[in-house]
């Protein structure tokens, strides 16, 4: 019986002792200053927990095995105690404490992660608009003048200032080995600065549910060094099609797609960040099973684009 | 309880002709005054917010009976949660800034 | 208005054409069943128009062990579909479905009524009390949960199920995207329940400040009650925002309005926003009460007096008080300002602090004491460790910074499962294991209840312990597959092999249920574990009228004291007095039915016909206005009888179970 | 439960019943300040999303909206008086404040939908725009509140028609005309920060 009891505590440490000695997970492995910041954070925090969770399993253990009854105790009658202030302010003042330690870093790591990186001040930053829509990435080059779907090249070494921003559902844009994620909005910017340290390719994806493609919506990121950058935006340059407002319609229909690469921008007419910009819906193409309700048409932004039937959702 | 049963409803119309005081107040500073729009939003809120317990202690009686001191606390506790929907909501949704 | 009746039944799923004949053959069975056995009026009676506290409360038990059973089947679904990578069991569509209804079953039709039916079987007897401060109301509060329980529940046989997660996040959940009626059942049916439960929690809060026996001041109830009471203060605060949430929802998508649409100057994250404010205090409303089961379990079966009660209960209110403020963690993520996550980060965390003193008391009022490992305890023990870690991962959610790289993966889901089943599941059974006896007058298999204690626990941590590090990894969560590259596919396996275990855990309780019913000694006493508290002071099962003489409090754990100090245990003939009691009523059931037809003809968007059957509630409503139906009085005799019946038996029987 | 009276107290206060249902009630107000402020919450957030419709400026005329508050804080006034009567056990009084109260309530209502129907004519609808679609929303609650409260009022009426002041309906009058004076203090947020604040800005 009683060593059952231990087995519960033991199954819950179990994770502990994992976490410790996991360094290729993901968040453990980071290849950027936004994503070393918050592992700093993360492993800072881990220190704490694990004094928690090993005081308090401790002391469990103990008590259940010290005061657990026996036929030996029949006869024991347990005291009369009401609680003890002095006990009680210190497991008080030690999560108070904990927390001040937590908090302190926390809050420094915020504001940092939203500033260009420590050691990276002198580079200038290159700009990367991120649009997501269902259910794919579109990055633009505004300096650049192209614009790719599904990856995203980037050169190391150099801070790059992602301005986020969804054509349709709300995306979140996470590329875990550079940094921490954010989300994307319609009528709505936010920025993420991320760095590369090295060349290399990192995987990216959206963590923020948005339906039936939801699963298959990653991408790639890939850090050049600043000379193989500078070749491939001339390569594109040179060889890929021009975006054009059909093709960009094209598409923002629901639909899984591979790589590909434009020269020109799609925010030569569109940016979807801006607050009274364009709304893009295609309602008709969103039917699954079950009965329809209405559609509300909305006159203003009616976008001409529900003329075909496209769309449909390619990965099941 | 209410005291006087008798007479003159006295506190009724004293609240009544306050309540129209401070509804005419709210309109003339809002109307006719040139303020800074949130000067004016400060001075008008206060005056809803001082008409409303004018209402709530002077008709409603608020702290009378038996559970007086639950219900101020529960209206308190409602006003509070409202507020830090309607404040907490507008900063966030400005994004914090 | 043409119906496309192949659209109106869901069809061409093998898996829902089997749920759809088993339900209709589960429906003529229960209706012949209850033919044969000529037990309808019984039925009617003694159930559908009960007003006690007592029958309302297990009936919310009973369906939320059926909700229960629904969550847990669609969750075993997600575990079979990810148990290996590229998984071809259900399509993307079919699983989003899946997890929507999986989440919003278990948090807002299994953990609210298994709650709320304990709260009402044992507050009421807890304080002393013949029954909660509005009987009928409390009923009305049981038929709309029901009502909403059912309608969300047919989603998905007739019209589709809601598809957009349980947080039915917009744009996603607006008309733009989602144009099924899925997402209407989710806004309507989760509106009528919520109804219920904001009268449930009015109810509790009258009940507990007025209804207290004789010398029950605030500071003497016990654990249970107070964290109940402070539950319903926090219904009473956060479920009026769900409902003006859900009533937008309702007009963006069934009338067109734009608050959450990205077209006409909507704000998507406003949903968010205003969800969360109910959300997270939500996760306070199933978790308090938790607390208080444990607390009352583990005082009684460590033979000692909760260590620190005063600060116990400050506990609790600063929990209450600080889970208004800590919303926006739910989205850091959002990217607002680095004040507005500092800020929520820093109230967040402070959460730990209150929570940490109540860990602490536990485990010091077990030191020193005599602990017996019945079921419930065990339940009560488990529930710390497993706790524990579902505690230090939500500090380091709390992080901001942290958490934008936790956010929306595996490692949030696993934290939150890590909360919700030690913090709530644990303490249901814990409760049920408990207090069965003082509800069916017999207890629950102990033998069956250890297995059942081991295969869940184990399961439990076998499922979602290996989500912590698919999190770190990089998995998300509501993603149907993965690929074969990503590696993860060992944990994922694991987890479902967990996942497999618990339910066999699960499988244990219904059996015990049932073997209990059938076969377990109903020849107890009214104490059967040697409680403190005043619901054991009474006849197992209660009396329908609870206490013969209400009893007089004179120290915290009344029943205690009186067994201590052998007052009030026994009644004089003298003693006994009329009860004034209510009658039944069969309007809840009514109101219940016909807010069901009126949602349902919302859902489907007949906006006309639902506009008349509103007429059906505003008739209820003038009914009640002029019911004067004033109850009843039990006669002395009756009450003599009823309670040498039960005290006599109790010389017989033996006191002691473990 | 116990049918336990105690004459010193007012009659709507006489019975442990009476006084549960009145806290009761103070609690579902707690709750509706809460409602009323999460509709607040969305009309403020909103409140500048015209998406290209009618502001606030196009649509509100001060005069009307003066005239409703003025109707509301009467009523207000009025039922102050009605639940002043009952206390003194004045069934007549209690009855003509009542229905007075109810009238002007019913002024109100008219009013209202009046200016709601103009603003459709305007061409203003829910549909239009976030900051029309909280607007209506936030004054449609609170007008059903009033209508809710008139058709309530009238059967509270009709009872004490039929069964004259006992402790039970005069704890119904005493509830409504909290329910009565509630509705007034949203109505005085609503013309502060939905007319008065939205015409400034």
């Amino acid at each position: 019986m009683f060593k059952k009891g231990y087995l519960i505590p033991l199954l819950a440490f179990l994770p502990v002792l994992l976490l410790s000695g996991c360094n290729k997970m993901v968040v453990f492995d980071p290849k950027g200053p936004a994503a070393r910041d918050i592992l700093g954070l993360i492993n800072w925090s881990l220190v704490f927990m694990l004094i928690v969770v090993v005081v308090v399993f401790g002391l469990f253990g103990y008590i259940v095995w010290k005061y657990r009854a026996t036929s030996k105790n029949k006869d024991y009658v347990p005291p009369e105690e009401h609680g003890s202030t002095k006990l009680e302010i210190i497991w008080t003042a030690i999560p108070i404490l904990i927390v001040i330690a937590l908090t302190i870093p926390t809050v420094n790591t915020i504001y940092k992660l939203e500033k260009v990186p420590a050691g990276y001040e002198d580079k200038k930053p290159i700009t990367i608009n991120v649009t997501s829509a269902d259910w794919k990435w579109i990055f633009s080059y505004p300096e650049q003048g192209i614009e790719t779907v599904n990856y995203v090249n980037i050169p190391a070494g150099t801070p790059v200032k992602f301005k986020l921003t969804s054509a349709g559902t709300m995306q979140s844009f996470w590329v875990p080995a550079l940094g921490g994620q954010k989300y994307t909005m319609n009528k709505m910017e936010t920025q993420l600065y991320l760095t590369a340290d090295n060349p290399g390719e990192f995987l990216g994806r959206n963590t923020n549910f948005n339906g039936k493609g939801y699963a298959d919506m990653e991408f790639t990121v890939e850090a050049k060094s600043s000379k193989d950058f500078e070749k491939w935006v001339k390569e594109v340059k040179a060889n890929a099609p021009k975006l054009t407002e059909k093709k960009y319609n094209e598409l923002l229909k629901p639909t899984h797609l591979g790589r590909e690469t434009f020269t020109g921008t799609h925010l030569a007419w569109v940016d979807h960040g801006k607050m009274n910009s364009k709304t893009y819906t295609n309602p008709e193409l969103y039917k699954v099973h079950g009965v329809q309700g209405k559609i509300f048409k909305d006159e203003e932004n009616n976008t001409e684009m529900n003329d075909s039937n496209g769309g449909e959702h390619n990965g099941n | 309880m209410e005291k006087n049963h008798k007479g003159f409803p006295v506190t009724h119309v004293i609240g009544f002709i306050m309540s129209l005081v401070l509804t005419f107040a709210a309109l003339g500073v809002a109307i006719k005054t040139s303020l800074p729009f949130k000067t004016i939003l400060w001075i008008i809120g206060s005056l809803a917010v001082v008409q409303a317990g004018l209402q709530l202690y002077m008709f409603m009686h608020m702290n009378e009976g038996e559970d007086g001191k639950s219900q101020v606390i529960n209206v308190a506790y409602g006003f509070f949660i409202a507020v830090v929907t309607v404040a907490g909501s507008i900063w966030v949704m400005s994004f914090g800034m | 208005m043409g119906i496309n009746w192949h659209d109106f039944f869901i069809v061409g799923n093998p898996l829902i054409l089997g749920s759809q004949i088993a339900i209709v053959l589960t429906m003529v069975g229960i209706v012949a069943g209850i033919t044969y056995l000529k037990k309808w009026k019984w039925l009617w009676r003694e159930w559908l128009t009960t007003v006690d506290h007592k029958r309302i409360g297990i009936m919310y038990i009973l369906s939320g062990v059926l909700m229960f059973f629904r969550g847990g089947v669609d969750g075993l679904l997600m575990k079979a579909q990810t148990s290996r990578p590229e998984m071809k069991f259900l399509d993307a569509q079919h699983y989003n479905e899946i997890f929507t209804t999986h989440g919003v079953i278990m948090i807002l039709f299994a953990a609210m009524p298994l709650l709320i039916g304990l709260m009402n079987v044992v507050v009421p007897l807890q304080i002393g009390a013949r029954d909660v401060a509005f009987p009928q109301l409390n009923a009305l509060s049981f038929w709309l949960f029901f009502s909403g329980a059912m309608l969300f529940n047919i989603s998905f046989v007739v019209g589709g199920s809601p598809d957009a997660g349980w947080t039915a996040y917009f744009p996603l959940a607006g008309k733009e995207f989602t144009p099924g009626i899925g997402n209407n059942y989710y806004a309507v049916a989760l509106q009528i329940a919520g109804i219920g439960t904001l009268m449930t929690g009015i109810n509790f809060i009258v009940t507990v400040l007025k209804m207290r026996t004789k010398g029950m001041t605030l500071m003497r109830m016990p654990m249970f009650t107070w964290t109940s009471f402070i539950a319903s203060v926090i219904i009473v605060a956060s479920f009026p925002i769900f409902t003006v949430a859900l009533a937008l929802m309702t007009f963006d998508r069934i009338f067109g309005t734009h608050f959450f649409t990205i077209s006409g100057g909507g704000m998507d994250m406003m949903w968010a926003n205003l969800f969360w404010l109910w959300g997270h205090p939500e996760v306070y409303i199933v978790v308090l009460p938790a607390f208080g089961m444990f607390s009352e379990v583990i005082s009684t079966f460590s033979r000692k007096r909760l260590f620190g009660y005063n600060s116990m209960v400050f506990s609790i209110v600063g929990i209450a008080f600080l889970s208004m403020l800590v919303w926006v963690h739910h989205f850091f993520t959002m990217g607002a300002g680095p004040g507005v996550n500092s800020v929520f980060s820093i109230t967040t965390m402070m959460i730990a602090i209150p929570t940490g003193v109540k860990m602490f008391n536990w485990l010091f009022t077990m030191r020193k004491g005599r602990i017996e490992l019945t079921t419930a305890m065990l339940w009560a023990l488990a529930f710390i460790p497993c706790f524990v870690i579902g505690g230090v991962t939500g500090v380091m959610l709390a992080m901001g910074a942290a958490d934008y790289q936790y956010h929306n993966t595996l490692f949030l889901v696993a934290h939150f499962h890590y909360v919700l089943i030690p913090g709530v599941v644990f303490a249901v059974f814990a409760g049920l294991y408990y207090w069965w006896p003082k509800m069916f007058g017999h207890m629950l298999n102990e033998k069956i209840g250890k297995i059942h204690f081991w295969f869940f626990t184990i399961g439990f941590n076998l499922t979602f312990m290996p989500m912590f590090f698919l999190g770190l990894d990089g998995a998300v969560r509501r993603s149907y597959t993965y690929s074969a590259e990503s590696g993860y596919a060992p944990l994922f396996l694991l987890s479902t092999i967990g996942a497999v275990i618990l339910a066999i855990g699960f499988g244990a309780l219904c059996y015990n249920i049932y073997w209990s019913a059938r076969y377990a000694d109903r020849n107890i006493s009214n104490d059967p574990w040697d409680a403190r508290t005043l619901e054991w002071a009474t006849a197992s099962p209660v009396q329908f009228y609870n206490f013969a003489k209400l009893p007089e409090v004179k120290s915290i754990d009344a029943f205690w004291y009186m067994k201590k100090h052998n007052e009030g245990l026994t009644l004089k003939d003298e003693e006994v007095e009329e009860i004034h009691m209510p009658s039944n009523s069969g309007l809840p059931f009514y109101m219940g039915v016909i807010f069901g037809i009126t949602g349902f003809l919302l859902v489907f968007e007949w906006k006309l016909a639902a506009l008349v059957a509103t007429v059906g509630i505003l008739a209820g409503l003038i009914i009640r206005s002029f019911d004067y139906n004033d109850g009843f009085h039990v006669h002395k005799d009756e009450i003599k009888k009823t309670e040498k019946a039960w005290r006599s038996v109790n010389k017989g029987v033996n006191n002691h179970v473990s | 439960m116990s049918a336990n009276v105690n004459t010193a107290l007012p009659l709507e206060y006489q019975t442990e019943q009476n006084r549960m249902n009145i806290l009761g009630f103070w609690i579902f107000l707690g709750a509706e300040i809460i409602l009323f402020g999460t509709l607040f919450a969305v009309f403020s957030v909103l409140n500048a999303r015209y998406a290209g419709g009618p502001t606030p400026k196009d649509l509100f005329e001060i005069k009307d909206v003066m005239v409703e508050t003025i109707l509301l804080l009467t009523s207000s006034f009025t039922c102050g008086l009605a639940i002043y009567e009952m206390r003194r056990g004045n069934r007549n009084g209690l009855l003509l404040w009542f229905i007075i109260t109810l009238l002007l309530g019913a002024g109100f209502v008219f009013m209202e939908v009046t200016e709601f129907i103009h603003y459709v004519h305007e061409g203003a609808t829910m549909q239009t725009s976030a900051f029309l679609s909280s607007f209506f929303v936030l004054l449609g609650t609170h007008g059903l509140h009033v209508s809710m409260g008139i058709g309530w009022a009238t059967m509270v009426i009709i009872q004490i028609f039929k069964r004259g002041l006992t402790p039970v309906t005069a704890r119904k009058t005493f509830i409504i005309g909290l329910y009565w004076h509630f509705l007034d203090v949203v109505w005085i947020f609503i013309f502060t920060f939905v007319y008065l604040a939205r015409m400034v800005a």
